[in-house]
């Protein structure tokens, strides 16, 4: 018998348990599953470290969010959708309070908040620097609580079924087991997490591997902005582990090699003892990790076997400061290298962090795809337009996991019932599977593909782009998409066939590759993230728009572009430093910060 | 109100290997061993309380049942057992006093009092209590 | 509300007794088991042993810690056998013999006790 | 250049074997390298076939836990360095059913962390725009140190009372129902108590006290479970003088 729902999730991350618990609150008659690859306490939201941003300061206004964010987006976001989201995430924040999530807290018992790069004013709920595992841990278990979410842990969906150009469940294999299974729903929701693993050198988990857009992409659902990759100015050679941007809001100081505080030279501001808002340290990822690839050019970073870093300075913190605020970034340099930031400086260097674009979906989070939806990193509403601000992607994961959930929620309540010869495709897939997976000898292993792939995306794709090595990555993937279909794999075993796992993992990856390239070769501007030396400026003539990439039958990209909407907030300049951006309410605060003295 | 929640998984599979824990698990590492001699204390504690009666009971009797007991206590076997009881009891008040801040929470006002205190209050209780009695045994 | 469980009570008796134990026994071991015997200090004489234990609060405290050592004996003698010989079934008959001998145990003392004041 | 060490690694393949057996194989490392990067090493280059779960390797996911030279640990989080010149032996965790080579079964574990309901229960809800409920840092720290659990199993693996009695609900999941009780949020510590006092529950443990050593997080359960020992019996000896009141 073929399990059926009103509504299957794909994923147990933020997103996908925010939706769960939305659909579970919304109609409790609704029949749920959640799908995950990972046990969902395992997803990659555990490992997000600096904080949440929702206002709540007395001093803070909504206004000041959301021109954070879109002006941090490089007025690539969706206005409608920031607006929505700079309003609801305080309260899904709250929520989160009354679920039990302990963030930390002022003397007098209520929330405290933190400073985060590019906000200008302090507005980022933190649980010390274990936020995302604490949210995490926090939605899980309050999901324990309804007993409609039926749970599919360590199930893996290689593909959605779609009949009649609606979306209507998925096709999973069981990993314990082996075996294939359909899950019918009416409406699916993808919240799969990002595809940093498209890129060497990345501060995500090994199970973000883009499955759910490149699901989403084959089925016929378009991928938007893809071109914009973070890179996090801060993580630690050889492992990529993040050094949460929390170290730096702190008051912790980037240095070169010369001891010499070098984003002053970057239009960052100049430096002051204490952190300052939208200023040096706490400028924007996009700045920072370009300004480190300016200074290595002049030779001012320092050379480790494992890449040029810069240094980040924590030591005038002290101790006391160090353990209450960011004690996880101790324990992370103890363990992984082998130094004490009280004492010691600490190296770092840029590394792939988050995916800007993702599953294109308007700000209820359904996808064109009728009965498909798509919340978190794996969607792209946009909210964080061409560079996302820091501690914004948390607070993402619950506003539109929410909205999604109920849209979906709403949606099923009035589909149709799941066409029952939608099941046929299971077969399809299982012989698909079977072929691919098990029925060749190939002579291709995994893990080399895997690593050609990235060092060709770091090439073509990294901080900096420019046309002819964007060309050569596209041809380049097209030859490890034929050698794809030569892998070898050696494990026949059906019981937690990881191995076919991994390969599954890899052509998600290789897909959100290629329309990666195919956006950034058809973006003839720079903007925030996304920096061609041969097209230097924004052009918001031309790309004041969205990119959207649709898979053409023969497997290539098609690339079209879709105009961004614009509220209240023309277009402007983007400034960080102490000149400030116009108006009294976007004033940069040129003052010392410190954050809620709570742990 | 039951929660009832189905699980997509397998809740057991015949495949699956499972280990039965050996009978001499307690041999694996030492911190078994400790733990089975922790708890293998109480058969000191229980032999020493019959040795308590045994004594009671000949106070009862009369003085020649105590001499008779006092020499019985000297003998080779009794002596070597009370040594080994010696060595099992002070073990057993040591693990005892050092799991007790991991067991109560003891606060004064709203500071809680740290776990060393707490430790260190049952030392100084026990080097008390061991003083008191051993000052009206030797004046007996 | 009432447990239908003994366990708490069992468990306080056995922490009790622990404490009690760990208290009084090494100095009592050491002197009536060890320096006694070997001559390292003199024996109390039969009158003067026979006086303390005759003192009501001695007689209590001797008491007290008869009584909850046995306990304390029987609870952790219970759980040894359980988890280290891996003898569950007889969970039962086990527990009824060792609380039951730790009673008995007990009465034992408490008459000694009585007949000596 | 890189020195190599020897890795003895459990191996267990339902399909063609009913006992579980070891593979050798040789990994280059250096010091920055932990037992999960020479693990990954093994399956990218010598054997694909290698069974094992990894994700975060930050030691915040949970889901590498092994036994390494016969302790438990995050293989993420413990270093090939440490154990040179080898040879290391790397098994699944113990006291876990094997479905495959390094990879345990842990469903039980996650039904009974259903059964204590880690979730705040209240008789009455605060609206959103209410605010926040209150929590000072130090009713924060009550109990933020059982919160620390990131479900790794170490310590149900560590526990010799859960590898005999299947049925004891176990360390974590008792830390975990005891880190709400301690939240000045919450109001469910009875509801709780029903499943903690069962014989399974608290009773089970008799401080054996490894978890608590093996914890990665310092969650310490072996002083959670004490620590709701204590509550248990005052709770019934008032229960016990005073049947009808409270
Ligand atoms: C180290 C780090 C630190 C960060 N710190 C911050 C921060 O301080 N503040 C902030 O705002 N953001 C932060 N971020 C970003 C943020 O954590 C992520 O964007 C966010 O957690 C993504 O959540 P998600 O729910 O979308 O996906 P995830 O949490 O990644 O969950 C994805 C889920 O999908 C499932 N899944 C995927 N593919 C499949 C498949 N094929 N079949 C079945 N299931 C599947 C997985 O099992 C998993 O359950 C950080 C990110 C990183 C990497
Ligand atoms: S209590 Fe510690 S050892 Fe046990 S599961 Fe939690 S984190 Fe792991
Ligand atoms: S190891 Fe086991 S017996 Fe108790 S103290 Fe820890 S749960
Ligand atoms: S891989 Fe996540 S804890 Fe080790």
């Amino acid at each position: 018998m073929t399990p059926s729902y009103d509504v299957v999730l794909v994923g147990g991350g933020g997103a996908g348990l925010r939706a769960a618990i939305a659909i579970a609150e919304t109609n409790p008659r609704l029949t749920i599953a959640v799908v995950s690859k990972v046990y969902p306490m395992r997803s990659h939201t555990v490992s997000a470290e600096g904080g949440a941003a929702g206002v709540i300061a007395p001093d803070d206004s909504i206004d000041e969010h959301i021109y954070d964010t879109i002006s941090g987006g490089d007025w690539l976001c969706d206005q409608d959708a920031v607006e929505a989201f700079v309003h609801e995430a305080p309260q899904e924040l709250m929520r989160l309070e009354h679920w039990g999530c302990p963030w930390s807290r002022e003397p007098d018992g209520r929330v405290a908040v933190r400073p985060f790069g590019g906000m200008k004013k302090m507005r980022t709920w933190f649980a010390a620097d274990k936020t995302g595992f604490h949210m995490l841990h926090t939605l899980f278990q309050t999901s324990l609580k309804y007993g409609g979410v039926t749970r599919y842990d360590e199930w893996f969906v290689t593909r959605l079924l779609v009949d009649d150009g609606r979306v209507q469940g998925v096709v999973a294999i069981d990993l314990k087991s082996g075996r294939v299974e359909a899950i019918t729903a009416k409406a699916v929701i993808l919240c799969t997490g990002g595809c940093g693993k498209v890129f060497p050198f990345t501060t995500n988990a090994a199970i973000k591997t883009g499955d759910g857009m490149t699901l989403a992409y084959r089925a016929g659902a378009p991928l938007k902005d893809m071109e914009f990759v973070q890179y996090h100015p801060t993580g630690l050679p050889f492992t990529g582990i993040l050094i949460t941007e929390a170290a730096r809001a702190e008051g912790g100081y980037l240095i070169n090699k010369d001891g010499y505080r070098y984003l002053q030279d970057y239009n960052l501001g100049t430096p002051q003892p204490h952190p300052v808002f939208r200023s040096m340290e706490l400028g924007p990822r996009d700045r920072l990790s370009q300004a480190f690839v300016k200074e290595m050019e002049k030779g001012r970073t320092i050379e480790t076997p494992y890449g040029h870093v810069v240094h980040l300075d924590l030591r005038h913190l002290g101790e006391k400061k160090i353990n209450a605020k960011i004690p996880f970034v101790r324990e992370l340099c103890t363990k992984y290298q082998n130094l004490d930031p009280v004492r010691d400086l600490i190296p770092v260097r840029p590394v792939v962090h988050y995916m800007m674009g993702g599953i294109h979906t308007d700000i209820h989070g359904a996808t064109p795809l009728p009965g498909l939806f798509a919340a978190g990193e794996a969607a792209c509403v946009s909210i964080n337009g061409a560079n996302r601000l820091g501690s914004n992607s948390l607070p993402e994961l619950l506003v539109f996991g929410a909205r999604a959930g109920r849209a979906a929620a709403e949606y099923a309540s009035q589909a149709r019932e799941v066409d029952p010869r939608v099941i046929a495709q299971k077969t399809d897939e299982h012989r698909r599977l079977e072929q691919e997976l098990f029925g060749r000898k190939g002579r291709e292993r995994i893990a080399t593909l895997r690593d050609e792939m990235q060092k060709t995306m770091e090439a073509s794709a990294g901080i900096y782009r420019a046309a002819p090595a964007l060309r050569q990555g596209v041809a380049e993937l097209q030859r490890l998409q034929e050698r794809y279909a030569d892998i070898a794999i050696e494990d026949h075993s059906r019981t937690f066939n990881t191995e076919r796992v991994s390969a599954l993992e890899l052509s998600f990856l290789l897909d959100v590759a290629q329309s990666m390239l195919a956006a950034a070769l058809a973006r003839e501007e720079s903007r925030g993230a996304h920096q061609r030396t041969d097209f230097p400026k924004r052009d918001d003539q031309r790309f004041l728009a969205h990119s959207l990439v649709s898979r053409n039958a023969d497997g290539s990209c098609r690339v079209e572009h879709r105009p961004v909407t614009i509220t209240r907030w023309p277009p402007g300049e983007r400034v960080y430093g102490e000149a400030a951006p116009h108006g009294t309410a976007h004033q940069a605060a040129d003052r010392p910060l410190s954050s809620g003295a709570g742990v | 109100m039951e929660q009832t929640h189905t699980y997509g998984d397998t809740p057991y599979h015949p495949r699956w290997l499972r280990r039965r824990v050996s009978t001499y698990w307690w041999l694996w590492k030492p911190a078994y061993l400790r733990f089975i001699l922790r708890e293998g204390s109480c058969m000191f504690v229980g032999w020493f309380t019959v040795y308590l009666l045994l004594l009671l009971a000949a106070l009862l009797e009369g003085p020649l049942a105590y001499e008779l007991f006092l020499a019985w206590s000297a003998t080779p076997a009794v002596l070597i057992v009370n040594v080994v009881t010696l060595g099992f009891v002070v073990f057993h008040a040591i693990t005892f006093f050092q799991a007790a801040p991991q067991a109560m929470v003891v606060r004064l006002g709203r500071a809680r009092v740290a776990p060393q205190t707490v430790l260190l209050g049952h030392y100084a209780g026990w080097v008390v209590v061991s003083a008191v009695v051993a000052f009206f045994l030797l004046g007996a | 509300m009432l447990r239908r469980h003994p366990e708490p009570l069992l468990w306080m008796l056995f922490s009790a007794g622990g404490v009690v134990s760990g208290m009084l026994m090494p100095v009592l071991v050491l002197l009536f088991g060890v320096a006694y015997p070997l001559g390292v200090v003199d024996a109390p004489t039969y009158d003067g042993l026979r006086a303390l234990v005759a003192n009501p609060i001695a007689a209590l405290v001797l008491f007290t810690l008869c009584a909850l050592s046995f306990l304390h004996w029987a609870h952790r003698f219970r759980h040894t056998l359980y988890d280290g010989l891996q003898i569950k079934h007889l969970n039962e008959v086990i527990a009824v013999v060792s609380y039951g001998v730790a009673l008995v145990g007990s009465g034992v003392a408490a008459y000694l006790l009585w007949q000596l004041s | 250049m890189a020195q190599r060490i020897r890795l003895q690694i459990a191996r267990y393949r339902p399909e063609q074997e009913s006992e579980a057996t070891f593979d050798e194989y040789e990994v280059p490392y250096t010091k920055e390298m932990a037992v999960l990067d020479g693990l990954n090493f093994v399956k990218d280059r010598l054997d694909g076939t290698l069974a094992y779960r990894w994700s975060c390797r930050m030691g915040i996911c949970g889901s590498c836990g092994m036994t390494v030279n016969g302790e438990p640990k995050l293989t993420c989080a413990t270093f090939l360095g440490d154990y040179a010149p080898g040879p290391l032996r790397v098994e699944p965790l113990r006291n876990f059913p094997v479905i495959r080579d390094l990879i345990v079964d842990i469903g039980d574990f996650m039904r009974k962390l259903v059964r204590v309901k880690p979730w705040i229960v209240r008789s009455a809800e605060k609206p959103i725009a209410g605010g926040e409920y209150l929590q000072t840092p130090e009713q924060l720290e009550e109990y933020k140190p059982f919160s620390m659990c990131i479900n790794c199993m170490l310590c149900y693996s560590a526990c010799p009372i859960y590898g005999l009695d299947p049925k004891f609900i176990g360390p974590a999941a008792i830390a975990l129902a005891q880190r709400y009780n301690l939240d000045n949020r919450d109001e469910g510590s009875a509801d709780r108590m029903e499943v903690l006092s069962e014989h399974e529950g608290i009773w089970g443990c008799t401080f054996v006290g490894e978890c608590t050593k093996v914890c990665p997080k310092h969650v310490d359960p072996a002083g959670a479970i004490q620590r709701y020992k204590l509550t248990a019996a005052i709770d019934s000896m008032k229960a016990f003088f005073a049947p009808r009141g409270a």
